[in-house]
């Protein structure tokens, strides 16, 4: 039942808005509303309960295993909730003055000297709100870059086939065209092929390092002297920095410039969708264009530098600087790691990845890359179940869900045919692990004796399979007073 | 091994499993030289106890200073629920609702928020959000240039008037694709934008869009109507910029002008998000049916399951990065799902009628406050014009100082226009929304009186 | 899965501890412990997960409508939670000295106002920690009194049939005999039996008005003056404090000592089980006796009465003085609420109680007191159902669970056979109302077409009927690491 | 109408179908006499933003203290995690678990609070909890004097080195039922109760039961062992008053002597509760099995559904008021839940190896406190024996004289021995959980170094 099914006019949560209902008579009279919107009208309780409610039909980390490839679900620590949320840092007004805002810049200041030091960067912008936002930033800032030089030519961005869908959209955005590169049999980027594109046009590579097939390019060293030979600069897309935190640095691999999603990494909150914070790190030729606002300390007093200080920059992305509230999340995330504990994210999260993969080949699943360590993830193609049983990847992920374990990523990168992209984080058990490994084991089982079971699964959640083709034709995006006239009428 | 469940014997168990001899084994398809030592610089880890010490000294720091700045972002009231709620770990550590079925609150809860943002925007779709306003009003841009087929044009019409930060963010993000901002003057007596201005600005230029915002930074009140109507006049997209909680007052975009406003956008922070130091917020993107194709971000559905049953799931995916790549409608890609839920449940509990209380307290506070202030010599409304919940006042010496002077007693006295906009002279914009006190209020006269008279003093 | 089932041995929440072991190398060996206790070893998020999806196999206000008889369950405002919690309240050390205390002690003060008020009571003491405790304290001021006046022979409390239990346990605990009072046919109690009952062996009456049959007894003026006149004290049992709340007083009924359930009538959280909060409002006559502390006011400061300034209390009930932090929350609740709000929970929860009787009655159960008006709670037996049907009151509380609705309080009041007490409390809606009506008539016809299922209800639950003889019979009550035998391992 | 839904046809339509006027019709039954009017002396309603100010305004009144008074509440770290989950609606909102199907959630928490609580004691059988340590421990005497089969006495001896408070509330609540309280003297020189002393306190008389804390109220550690033998020895039960964070470090009763205290009780506040101003807390009582059916409160068991799958129900009812009535084990209803869910939650998060570690860093700060303020001189140890986590010290000059001077600089430093032990003359008792670092504890010194030599100047 949505919350408009349960408005009746009149009913209020009273306590909530102001007691007197002020009169507004300065207001020329054809500016005014003449009706009012139709939000729900619904008690204090009712929107508790039913928002309490809501959030039980929900998988989430803090109620299931979550190994969602690419996206790195891993615990949120409670803490970095309750102190991002002090009154002192959610009651400041973002246009408040420097001398009233040293305490927020101290904590984004110590997140900027860290992402430095983790990533091998000269510098770090906190400001993109998101990954997407940072690769745009990234790719924005290559352009500047060579636009400064007055090198014109270089109008195309090259991305491997494996890559997240955002890096082409990206650099499209940052009008440039986006040229893509194979991957090869092995899950490294087909370094022929690669040599081959770059040249006089190539303005960059956007590279994800380890790559979404969960592998660790070898020749990451090789790719970087090619690009930078042929004058391109190189983009690391940090989705996967988990994998190699404390381990290897994107600095020390030769890239010009990376975004890290601290939602992923640094373990902020998803949120359901975000927000997520997409900082972006860049070596020194790329340092004048960084987005602004940057935080910059002199002795004991931190400051600002925005537009006027760092006139070459790419400019702002959003109106108020950033996910402030993220940032100190992560930074508190950050402070509890510790130097000790970067390096044991990476290592448990790329423990957990192989031995779960190990688990799975055991029991007779096909790594798609076998031959291969698995990053702090990895691959498991269904072609041969698709193809024997006739229950296909989506199949599986759906009946995983009865089984009580949230999916991995299903039919990416597409380069896999019948792909699970699997990345269960450095915070799950042994065991939990263990009972995905049964769990999987179970459903081949099923889809051998009851196929239809799974084809049709789930058949534990709120809903069934849901039809995502009448959605997509018979728009219901939002509920309207007169004609609710949609499947829930 | 903070957030790390192993034991001793797991990790012996796993990597016999795997057949490796130990962790750091794992990493040998990494070139050797690459890998790194002890990253010193970093300091050491630190317990929860000793983080939470440190976090409250930090937050403690700047004392929490009386806020009379509005300029885009609101000090409302949040109820108690919304963020008792919204931090339900069911909320806070999902993920994008990819398997439905899984996140039915969450797609519930989405398509929730696009029923209500529809309802206050008057259009007929909305998005799951955006980064903020100042990103959605580029997407909103960005969207229009593709959308509007009447004219083939990469030029879009800006007001002056326009909160100063989002005419830069949105240069920084639509300029790398060609769009071309035009921005249009203001009355200097009125503070709105006519359509002569606009006329005057466009020249004959054909545009792709024209941006109306409502009220404008200045809190002043355009005459929608007629820009809506020139816009479409000229075959442009109208574009509006709104206030949330102003549209509980307001009348919405959707019925500007003869057919409406096409697209409107703004800042959903005034819905139950505190000021945060900036963010997150969440930016909300409305349209007319016909231009929802082009609607960038995620997009929640209404439909059914196997048996019938209604459900949610996101729809329209094919318009975004992780089907279309390159020819996707954005690149984005997470939403600000966080705040939508707040954003969500703050509308539930507040209502029309609750938001309509909220709205007039913030505009009968500010000019009140307004009238406070003007009451002391050389203080003055810089506009004629009817005004919603922000007023610009001018001030007798300038702003910096004065404001100065105010933050050393703690009290931030608003925001100064002297950057923006130097033809203004000293002048400052205010707020005083439904948090402020009348004793508040006679606290902030009675401070400004007293420097104002010790500058006069000194001069 | 219990939380020790997921502990192995060494597992740690690290950040939770101080970080480094410190050595105690002077504590004598032979007090030290030897062997550690066997509490989990778990990891951060895996408490976070488990106790996360424990929350989700309750049933409560925030999810559910839960018409408890007699606990009066509504809605707890969340404001009432967080403002409670405010770190000047949380941090304040019990023993921190007046002049650091004003604050908190300001809200107590009030409180005592407001519940003054409320009650008609001559002063109040807030440091009963739940009703129980209340009805102790006043028992123990009657006893006291009598005592002062050196009256040993008062050594009986009357007590009606339907009172709550706590009632004659209380009066035992004050080393009272409690002396039984039939209920009439009515619903009032018979007076012809009280007064028959009462004499100079009487301490006291202990009553709850409006009873817990669910009607304001009619005669309360001539029950008052029968136990006065004979020389005892008249005792008003706060649980339904909620059916009259703005609209009767007990002081003005004659009442000489009352405890309020500032977890019902309050709002204060049931958490489970608790804690509550039992203030006790007396008489001039009884304020002597008053439990300590009390917040007195002087000029603007506040101060503690303590046993130096009341040395006739009958002393102190908790080592600090009561539930502040509850105490609190009703504060908060009671100040949202105002002199207008206390009278509108009185009446709308009588008018959804009324309004529940009369759509059940109409539907065709039998209400207990048909002829009475209901208070805020009313009852319902299922005796005609149980006979004809085979279906009994306990039946019916465990298919509403499936239906989705709490049960009401079953089999109390004993001296009603089958029988539901139904409180719906203000908070609720109409529709929610009219939802536990269809329930109960959609129940009704499944006990007709398919008994079985109503029988062996609940379905839908987390477990299905548990055994509670085998609970008591085989003691199963704490988990053990070597014979762990029980029927979970 | 705050919290109360009902529209205008809400109402209207529900008179209707009740048959009744008015709502005031519904009050029909109670005699006109008796209705109030309005009820002016209460202040008028506020919203929650109101309230909100004002409760911020109170709770700021105080500033917060630096607090180094521990006697029976200890500012311990209460991890993040625990109140977000203790407070989610699904265990904040509910109420006792009647239903056991539709309360698994608190009843299996109730059996694991009852699993960690027997560990750390060492005893069988737990109870769900009481309302704090002393009404635990008057619960656990009146217990202890139905239980003892041995002797049939009412008397009970209780050492005065038992926490004043809880001497005091022990007695309101028991006294009433005949019970005789004896009280033990101490050693001057140690601060511990010796068997001797027990000796010469009883005499002859018959005893149910003899409580013995550790550590005492001085947080002086007493020979458990040789006390608990006594109280065997003369046929009385040992009721052991315990810190549950002690018992990380310290021997558990049942482990006690020969065959270990019979009765466990304390206050759980160390467990995950904040000082709260004094509650609300928990109160844990613990015995051996031969007892549980005399041990009061609400118990949770494990047993099985219909189908044989593990499920948690309330059991041993019979003990309890809502059946027995009159004959019940004790009066109480309700537990403290919400405290108990914190705990719990608590305990899973420190664990042994944590909380072994907390009580470790407490003794060591509070040592080292001690060793601090000791080098001031006139201020030294009160006694010689060992302690825990709490210092009972001997001060130069009026103690409450320099507490008061240390609270005017917003320091609390320790609890004044005066008013329970005057025979002890200048006394405090100071704690430093693991909260206090160095610095603050170097501050309290300086501060009170500067204080006490003022005085002596003064002098």
């Amino acid at each position: 039942m949505l919350i408009h099914d349960q408005s009746r006019t009149g009913r209020r949560a009273t306590a909530q808005a102001p007691l007197s209902s002020p009169e507004v008579n300065d207001i020329p009279e054809a500016l005014r509303r003449r009706t009012a919107p139709a939000l729900p009208e619904v008690s204090e309780m009712q929107a508790v309960r039913h928002y309490t409610r809501l959030s039980q039909k929900n998988f989430s980390i803090d109620t299931h295993f979550y190994p969602l490839g690419s996206c790195t679900m891993k615990y949120n620590p409670r803490a970095c909730n309750s102190l991002a949320m002090l009154p002192g840092f959610l009651a400041r007004h973002p246009m408040a003055p420097e001398t009233h805002s040293q305490g927020l810049m101290a904590c984004l200041f110590d997140l900027q000297e860290i992402l430095k030091q983790v990533t091998g960067m000269h510098a770090v912008s906190l400001a993109p709100s998101a990954g997407a936002q940072g690769e745009f930033a990234g790719v924005a800032m290559i352009r500047a870059y060579h636009q400064a030089r007055g090198d014109q030519a270089r109008t195309e961005i090259l991305v491997p086939d494996a890559a997240h869908g955002t890096n082409p959209a990206s650099a499209v955005m940052c009008g440039f065209k986006a040229r893509e590169i194979p991957t090869g049999p092995d899950g490294d980027v087909d370094i022929q092929a690669l040599q081959a594109a770059v040249g006089p046009q190539t303005a960059g590579i956007m590279l994800t390092n380890p790559s979404t097939v969960g592998v660790f390019d070898r020749n990451i060293q090789a790719i970087a002297r090619s690009v930078h030979d042929a004058g391109g600069l190189l983009y690391y897309d940090g989705a996967n920095l988990n994998a190699i935190l404390g381990k290897v640095r994107p600095g020390d691999m030769g890239f010009d410039v990376i975004h890290m999603n601290l939602h992923k990494t640094f373990s902020t909150p998803h949120g359901g969708g975000g927000p997520g914070a997409g900082p972006v790190g860049v070596s020194k030729r790329l340092e004048p264009y960084l987005p602004v606002p940057l935080v910059a300390r002199d002795g004991d007093d931190y400051h600002w530098l925005t537009e006027s200080e760092r006139p070459e920059t790419i400019g702002r992305l959003t109106a108020f600087g950033g996910n402030m509230g993220i940032l100190l999340r992560a930074y508190i995330y950050a402070r509890m790691l510790g130097r000790e504990g970067m390096g044991r994210v990476s290592e448990f999260a790329t423990l957990n990845a192989n031995y779960l993969m190990a688990r799975l080949r055991e029991a007779g699943f096909e790594a798609a890359y076998p031959e291969r360590r698995a990053s702090h993830e990895f691959i498991i193609t269904l072609k041969r179940e698709a193809r024997e049983l006739g229950v296909n990847a989506m199949d599986f992920a759906k009946r995983l869900l009865d089984h009580g374990y949230h999916a991995p990523t299903t039919y990416f990168p597409l380069l896999v045919p019948e792909c699970l992209l699997i990345e269960p984080t450095e915070s799950e058990t042994k065991e939990d692990l263990d009972g995905f490994v049964e769990a999987m084991i179970a459903i081949r089982r099923e889809a051998k004796e009851d196929p239809e079971k799974v084809k049709s699964a789930p058949h534990t959640m709120p809903v069934r399979r849901l039809d995502d083709v009448r959605a997509a034709r018979h728009l219901d995006l939002a509920w309207r007073p007169a004609a609710n006239e949609g499947p829930h009428g | 091994m903070p957030f790390v469940p192993h034991t001793q014997d797991d990790i012996a168990a796993m990597l016999a499993a795997i057949g490796a001899p130990s962790i750091d084994a794992l990493f040998d398809e990494i070139p050797e030289a690459l890998r790194i030592g002890e990253l010193d610089a970093i300091p050491a880890g630190m317990s929860e106890m000793d983080v939470t010490r440190l976090m409250h000294k930090r937050a403690n720091t700047d004392g929490q200073p009386l806020c009379f700045i509005g300029a885009g972002a609101y000090d409302h009231h949040v109820p108690a629920a919304v963020w008792q709620i919204a931090t339900r770990g069911e909320f806070y550590s999902a993920y994008t609702p990819y398997q439905a079925e899984a996140s039915q609150g969450t797609l519930q809860l989405l398509y929730e928020f696009q029923s209500m943002m529809t309802a206050l925007t008057g259009l007929d779709a909305s998005n799951a959000s955006l980064y903020d306003g100042a990103s959605a009003l580029a997407e909103a841009i960005l969207m229009a240039v593709r959308a509007n087929r009447k004219v083939k044009s990469t030029k879009v019409l800006l007001p002056r008037t326009l909160h100063p930060a989002y005419r830069r963010a949105v240069r920084s993000i639509v300029e790398p694709q060609g769009i071309e901002l035009i921005e249009a003057p203001f009355d200097p007596e009125t503070g709105q934008t006519h359509p002569a201005q606009l006329e005057a600005a466009a020249g004959n230029a054909e545009l792709a869009a024209v941006v109306i915002n409502q009220p404008n930074f200045f809190g002043v009140l355009e005459d929608v109507d007629a820009l809506t109507d020139w816009a479409h006049a000229r075959n442009a997209l109208a574009l509006a910029v709104v206030n949330p909680v102003a549209l509980a007052l307001l009348s919405p975009p959707g019925e500007w002008g003869d057919t409406g406003a096409d697209i409107a956008c703004g800042e959903a922070q005034p819905l139950g998000m505190p000021l945060s130091s900036g963010g997150p917020y969440a930016g909300f993107l409305c349209c007319k049916m016909a231009l929802v194709r082009q609607l960038p971000g995620r997009i929640a559905g209404r439909t059914v399951d196997l048996d019938g049953k209604p459900g949610f799931t996101l729809t329209l995916q094919a318009r975004e990065q992780h089907i279309r790549r390159g020819k996707a409608t954005s690149n984005i890609c997470t939403n600000q799902g966080l705040l939508v839920t707040a954003a969500t449940i703050h509308m539930a509990l507040l209502g029309a009628a609750g938001l309509e209380r909220v709205a007039a307290a913030c505009h009968n506070n500010t000019r009140a406050l307004s009238e406070m202030l003007c009451a002391i010599p050389g203080v003055e409304p810089l506009f004629s014009s009817p005004i919603f919940h922000e007023q610009a006042l001018r001030l007798p010496t300038p702003a910096a100082n004065l404001l100065g002077a105010l933050a050393a007693e703690n009290l931030l006295g608003g925001f100064d226009l002297a950057a923006d906009y130097p033809e203004l002279g000293s002048a400052i914009l205010v707020c005083a929304t439904e948090m402020r006190t009348e004793e508040e209020m006679q606290g902030y006269r009675d401070k400004l009186a007293r420097i104002v008279a010790t500058v006069d003093r000194a001069a």
